[in-house]
């Protein structure tokens, strides 16, 4: 196969697979081995230019937005700093406390970095470039997922730490909570292409995007992302003023570094999901014929939500574990089996042309948001009024006590 | 021996291992992991079956869901966390027994099944149609609608059971104080 | 079909509106309640308004009538219609229903003290003492509001059945209203008498209504009233009565049904108790509505009360009882009248005494005159009613601001109060004047003198002979009411502060009497010396539009007319000069003059007692003696007891015998086992799970083993 | 390849361990865990014999998704009550959860 510059993705993997069939490996065989290696390869390529480079611009970001300057020592505008300070990881002394439990205690980090890698498996880079187009991808995303909530327990049990064991519970309780909403809302892309494979979604929205039809699915897979993802606003796992660090409080060195790098990995995995799910993934104009583009089409738009949520991070206040609760299960799910039921409606009741598809689905989505707005309205009315009694109430006794 | 063979021992051994440390380990913690473990392995399983939908569900289900609720509850029955004495009761042996002879009894009985030795035949569906094709008959009038919404009622009543069972009632001492 | 048909389908609609709202929603406001009411009456009014010039623009009305109908109550084989007709005699009704209903309406504001503090020792279910609110204000508007709902429903229906339950509607309200101030002993005594006597009419009219269904399969009025084929048949069907024929005797029912509506000998009792309600409601049901619904359902039928009777020929046994009892009635009413003191009562006894006059003009055939009487009356006696009213509240104001308490609505204790409420006193005597047929100027005038003209030209000399008596009556009393209220001096503290009354009281009072002098101009016959002809008789030829054939009018007689103006003015200043000079505590003047037959009148012929004596008290003894002491307790009881007494010996009998040796003994044998038994069991109940399961699990084995190795 | 006997054979093992697990175990969680292993040891009963038997027809696959449903609400429902004892009684030993004897 000759090279093509706009795909070299499946160049290279007939190369590999034909060296290896070369050196008499079964077919099957071998495409597992390159899938393996593709992994391999994916993990470290992010881990390390993602985890060094992104860091960085991570940091710079947020000294900016605090008004400080940010890494500037090492190297040309501290560009090395990632670089360093993975060194410095890595030369740390491991220390595992007493009383520990220790083989769950070493295998929580990698449980949790394995999850997070794991769902790269299924995101679609490019048109060819896919680790495995599995039929329920959504499905399979959700089930990784949840095995990283399990290494998160684990690290915070075996820790032997009160504050880790309780940021573990909260991790648990937020994430479990979480999933609801988003797998129900993950219904909505799978509705419109009528499968869960992450890569038919993408290729579903070559001429409009599920962000443009479903708004308030978009916002609401976006928000659950950020909360199993732990992050600010809804940072409690690692609420650093309450639990010191969270399920992590007793890992050093590279094992924290491993809960470390796929925190941020998972930053980057909600990202590349939103794209590919909400906003076309690697569509684009030109993306069919030349691969590569559509790589950089999907790049682009994974940083431009990566940064987005960055930007969240630094500029929200973290809520409290009921108001997150509350959210979830008294806001965000509710919303979320309405957005289903109001898409199902409207995608019945539009005819198949673009533009009478995007009108009725967003009348359909302002209506739910009006009506949704609405609710929170009276509710807040509620809320105050009943404060405002009671607070009446409470003066006078105190006036009657005063008496 | 073909390497689906050996795959399947490995996975299989794995699973049942599992399943043993679940039911003699003495941290109750511990055992929730092998658990973890076993299910997995039923997971891959289910890969071998060519059931990828039922893989995946049940990882999400079981190890994403149940599981996690196991070691939730573990550790919110905090004494249980430190386990001591024995896990396992005085009439253990009668367990065992019942278990031994139980399997006995089925393999025997298996054997008498003249199917047993079957090789599975290619699947007469796409592997891709079946997803859709579970869909369609779950929700299907002449499928299986009746028993899927019953198991849905089932679910939403458990959901509503559990919620008043763990329920802590403290509301009355809360007004108590504030007295 | 949004037309005149829609229209008329929601004419009676927004009070049924505003009775539902007021009731269930906003009984507590009373500023909302009222503007609801008066709000959807002015609505009703307005779409009636515009129906009626809709309908009096449209050529042939009489054939071509606005009518439409909805399929509504299945009834076996057929399906009853629920449907609106508006033919001259609706669009008539609707005219001064609307208005004198809106006027009532408006006026009721004023009445029930809107605007003033509630008076903190007022008691609902008591008028209000002081001049505060009334208690129940809104509940007042609401049953009002129903009661139009009722008339308006009445008005516009195009069969027996609808105009039944608008007829029924308004029965019920009427009770309502008559006992609106239920705290007073009188008020709850004149709602019963009210319901029950005018019930005693309507059971007979449903008889009618059913019997007409019976012979013709239908309670349309256009497929009965205007069909020739079916009156025809009705007219030679015999009936069960003889000597009737069927036709006759449905006519007959009907009448009766009208005989307790409109008040009429000898059901005529519970109209003038009925004062005992608010003046608004004396004036909603003594003239714009319920009693006129009487004479409307007489007006409606009349092709039917009349049938087997061509214009000019003999009267039918049932024209003549309808006229007699119509001309007796008229005179009968009047004699009360002229010896009554209480203004309102009166006033009611001088609508009974025009009812009978209408009445009458339906018996005699006299179908225009009856339904222009009717028009006219309906205004003047609303006015006199509202005006009636004003005096009363100038009354009470005087007795409020002086203490001297008197009874305001007792004509011998007012006087000169003409001054005190100039407009009350002119639109009081324009309403006197056209309800004593003041020659000409009048509305009264022009219909009293048509049906007299009728009965006249039509060789009826004994009717036209009591119907002028009474009209001389009329004038009388209606002279000497005026004469003692508003004229000479101030007999009491309390007339010398009288007032005159709020704005929303006596607008109402100036519209009403503007109509009671000008719609009788409408119906001037065309061959009246001088003024006849100047205004074309309108009256004459719409309302007579609505019979299948139509009317001529009566030849132009010198002798009724004379007669009619003779006793009009003649009753007047006879009225005058007998009571110009009364003085505080005289005696009426009349009592003197006719001794003890005035007694007779005043205690208006002692038909109550009378009714008391023959209805009443058998009734009373029938009930208590008869089924209460003999029957129920005697009879009934007795048997009772014996059956008791002896189920008591044969339970004691099985008791002893049977149950406690035999039964009870091997129940307790049975329980004292089953103890035991549980007691040597209960070891197997260790309360562990797992025990159980294993147990569950050995059974489950050995039948499954048993299974598999018994049957392979 | 293999066959349709070793699925069976696994799926048997892991019921009764399972059973073993419920009959054996003092902690109540732990009970709950053997419950567990038998359903998922019934699923995969299901699943090799609709891969087995009747690959055409999805009724395997269908019942193994009611299972699963079932699971998840047995799982729910006895945690929740194991939380209710234990905090009633502060104990989740299936022995001395023993009051409704006698």
């Amino acid at each position: 196969m000759d090279f093509n510059f706009w795909d070299p993705f499946t160049w290279i993997g007939e190369w590999l697979l034909n060296l290896l069939v070369g050196w008499g490996l079964a077919e099957t065989i071998a495409l597992t081995l390159l899938r393996f290696a593709g992994a391999v390869v994916l993990a470290l390529v992010l881990l390390l230019i993602g985890g060094v480079l992104f860091t960085w611009l991570d940091r710079k970001l947020s000294a900016r937005i605090q008004d400080r300057l940010g890494p500037n020592r090492v190297g040309p505008f501290g560009l090395f700093q990632g670089i360093a300070d993975t060194l410095k990881l890595l030369t740390k002394e491991d220390i595992i406390p007493a009383g520990a439990d220790k083989i769950v205690f070493n295998l929580a980090p990698l449980l949790v970095t394995m999850s997070v890698v794991g769902i790269w498996a299924v995101v679609p880079f490019a048109p060819t470039l896919i680790g495995t187009d599995l039929n329920v991808g959504l499905l399979y995303i959700i089930s990784v997922g949840s095995i990283g909530t399990l290494g998160i327990m684990m690290a915070g049990w075996a820790s032997n730490n009160k504050f880790a064991l309780l940021g573990a519970f909260r991790t648990v309780a937020q994430m479990v909570a979480y999933e609801v909403p988003m797998v129900v809302v993950l219904l909505v892309p799978t509705m419109f292409t009528g499968s869960m494979s992450v890569h038919a979604i993408v290729e579903g929205q070559s001429s409009l995007w599920y962000v443009a039809l479903a708004p308030v699915a978009a916002l609401i897979f976006l928000t659950t992302s950020i909360a199993e993802l732990g992050r600010a606003p809804f940072d409690l796992l690692e609420a650093e003023s309450e639990l010191v660090a969270g399920f992590n409080t007793e890992y050093t060195g590279i094992k924290w570094g491993m809960f470390f790098a796929s925190e941020f990995l998972h930053g980057l995995t909600i990202s590349a999901l939103t794209a590919a799910i909400f906003l076309g993934g690697w569509q684009g104009p030109g993306a069919e014929a030349r691969p590569l583009l559509g790589f950089v089409y999907f790049m682009i738009k994974t940083m431009v939500v990566y940064f987005g949520v960055t930007l969240l991070r630094f500029s929200m206040p973290r809520v409290r574990i009921d108001q997150l609760l509350d959210l979830n299960w008294k806001f965000l799910t509710p919303l979320a089996l309405a957005a289903v039921c109001v898409t199902a409606v409207a995608e019945k009741l539009a005819l198949a042309t673009n533009w009478s598809r995007l009108g009725v689905h967003i009348i359909a989505n302002v209506g739910l948001l009006i009506l949704t707005l609405g609710a929170l309205w009276v509710r807040a009315r509620m809320v105050r009024r009943r404060f405002e009694t009671e607070q009446m109430r409470l003066a006078a006794r105190s006036e009657s006590a005063a008496d | 021996m073909t390497i689906a063979q050996i795959v399947f021992l490995v996975i299989s051994a794995t699973t049942l291992v599992a399943s043993i440390l679940v039911v003699t380990s003495r941290k109750m913690v511990h055992a929730a992991l092998w658990l973890v473990l076993s299910l997995g392995g039923v997971a891959v399983l289910f890969v071998l079956l060519q059931a990828s939908f039922l893989a995946v569900v049940q990882v999400v289900i079981y190890i994403g869901a149940i599981a996690i609720l196991i070691i939730f509850a573990v550790m919110l029955t905090r004494r249980m966390m430190y386990d001591t004495g024995s896990p396992i009761n005085r009439y253990w042996w009668a367990g065992a027994l019942a278990a031994v002879l139980l399997f006995a009894g089925l393999v025997v009985m298996l054997g008498q099944i003249p199917s047993i030795t079957t090789q599975a035949s290619a699947l007469p569906i796409p592997e891709g149609e079946l997803l859709s094709l579970l869909g369609t008959a779950l929700v299907d009038v002449n499928g299986y609608m009746l028993p899927f919404e019953v198991a849905s009622v089932l679910l939403l009543a458990a959901l509503i059971g559990s919620l008043v069972v763990a329920r802590p009632m403290e509301r009355k001492t809360e007004e108590g104080d504030k007295r | 079909m949004i037309g005149p048909e829609l229209l008329a389908f929601l004419v009676p609609l927004p009070p049924l509106l505003a009775f539902f709202v007021i009731v269930l929603l906003t009984n507590r406001k009373n500023r909302l309640s009222h503007r609801l009411a008066v709000g959807a009456m002015v609505i009703s009014w307005a779409m009636a308004m515009t129906i009626f010039g809709l309908a009096v623009s449209r050529g042939d009305l009489g054939h071509h009538p606005i009518a439409a109908s909805v399929a509504w109550l299945p009834m076996g084989e057929g399906v009853l219609n629920l449907g609106i007709l508006i033919d001259p005699l609706n669009a008539i009704t609707l005219f001064f229903v609307a208005w004198t209903c809106l006027a009532i309406f408006l006026y009721s504001v004023g009445y029930h003290n809107f605007g003033k503090p509630r008076d903190p020792q007022d008691r609902a279910g008591l008028p209000p003492k002081a001049g505060g609110i009334e208690p129940m204000y809104a509940r007042f508007f609401a049953f009002i509001s129903l009661f139009a709902f009722g008339m308006l429903t009445l008005s516009v229906s195009d069969n027996l059945l609808l105009l039944f339950i608008g007829w029924e509607i308004m029965g019920l309200c009427s009770y309502l209203l008559i006992g609106f101030w239920y705290g007073k002993d009188s008020a709850k005594r004149a709602m019963v008498k009210a319901f029950i006597t005018t019930r005693v009419g309507d059971v007979f009219m449903l008889l009618g209504i059913a019997y007409l269904y019976a012979a013709t399969g239908t309670v349309n009025y256009r497929e009965i009233l205007f069909d020739e084929h079916v009156l025809q048949t009705l007219a030679q069907m015999p009936s069960v009565i003889g000597g009737l024929s069927a036709g006759g005797l449905i006519g007959l029912l009907l009448f009766i049904g009208t005989v307790g509506k409109s008040a009429q000998w000898p059901l005529h009792v519970w109209l003038p108790d009925a004062m005992e309600g608010p003046t608004p409601v004396s004036a909603m049901i003594h003239a714009a509505t319920m009693v006129s619904a009487g004479v409307y359902l007489m007006a409606r039928f009349f092709p039917l009360v009349t049938i087997g009777w061509h214009e000019g020929g003999a009267l039918t046994p049932t024209m003549t009882l309808v006229a007699v009892i119509g001309a007796f009635t008229a005179l009968f009413a009047a004699t009360i009248a002229v010896a009554q003191n209480d203004i309102k009562r009166v006033l009611a006894y001088s609508t009974i005494s025009q009812l009978g006059y209408m009445v009458a003009a339906v018996g005699i055939g006299a179908y225009v005159a009856a339904v222009f009487h009717l028009v006219t009356h309906a205004f003047f006696k609303a006015l006199l009613f509202l005006s009636s009213g004003s005096v009363i509240h100038g009354m009470e104001h005087g007795i409020h601001e002086t203490h001297d308490h008197v009874d305001p609505g007792d004509m011998t204790n007012m006087g000169g109060l003409r001054r005190k409420m100039p407009i009350t006193f002119w639109t009081f005597l324009i309403g006197g004047l056209a309800l004593s047929g003041f020659p000409l100027l009048t509305a009264g005038f022009w219909s009293k003198d048509e049906i007299l003209a009728d009965a006249f030209a039509h060789g009826r000399m004994v009717i036209f002979v009591v119907l002028a008596l009474a009209a001389l009556l009329t004038a009388f009393y209606t002279m000497r009411q005026i004469t003692l209220t508003f004229l000479g001096k101030p007999r009491t503290q309390a007339a010398e502060h009288a007032h005159e009354s709020v704005w929303t009281m006596t607008l109402p009072l100036v519209v009403l009497s503007v109509f009671a002098v000008a719609a009788g101009w409408a119906g001037i016959p065309d061959h009246f010396p001088v003024i006849g002809g100047l205004i074309p008789n309108w009256v004459h030829g719409f309302v007579g539009g609505t019979l299948l054939e139509h009317p001529e009018a009566v030849a132009f007689s010198a002798v009724p007319l004379l007669v009619s103006i003779s006793v009009a003015l003649g009753g007047l200043l006879l009225g005058w000069l007998v009571y110009r000079r009364v003085t505080a505590d005289a005696k009426d003047p009349l009592a003197r003059l006719l001794g003890p037959v005035h007694t007779l009148f005043k205690n208006k012929y002692y038909f109550d007692e009378l009714y008391d004596l023959i209805f009443i008290r058998p009734a009373y003894w029938l009930a208590e003696t008869v089924s209460y002491r003999w029957i129920d307790r005697g009879l009934i009881d007795g048997i009772l007891h014996a059956i008791g007494r002896f189920a008591l010996r044969v339970g004691a009998f099985l008791r002893n015998v049977i149950d406690l040796p035999v039964i009870n003994g091997s129940a307790d044998m049975f329980s004292e086992g089953v103890k035991g038994a549980g007691r040597g069991f209960r070891v197997v109940q260790t309360g562990r799970v797992q025990q159980y399961l294993i147990v569950g699990l050995l059974f489950t084995g050995v039948i499954l083993s048993y299974l598999l190795l018994a049957n392979p | 390849m293999i066959p349709l006997s070793w699925y069976l054979i696994v799926a048997a093992a892991m019921f009764c361990i399972g059973i073993y697990g419920v009959l054996a175990r003092k902690n109540a969680v732990g009970i709950l865990m053997g419950i567990e292993l038998m359903l998922a040891a019934v699923i995969l009963n299901l699943v090799a014999f609709w891969r087995y038997l009747t690959p055409a027809r999805i009724s395997g696959q269908a019942f193994a998704v009611i299972v699963f449903a079932v699971a998840a609400s047995e799982a729910a429902v006895g945690l929740a009550l194991i939380i209710s004892i234990y905090r009633r009684r502060s104990t989740v030993v299936a022995d001395e959860i023993d009051i409704l004897k006698w």
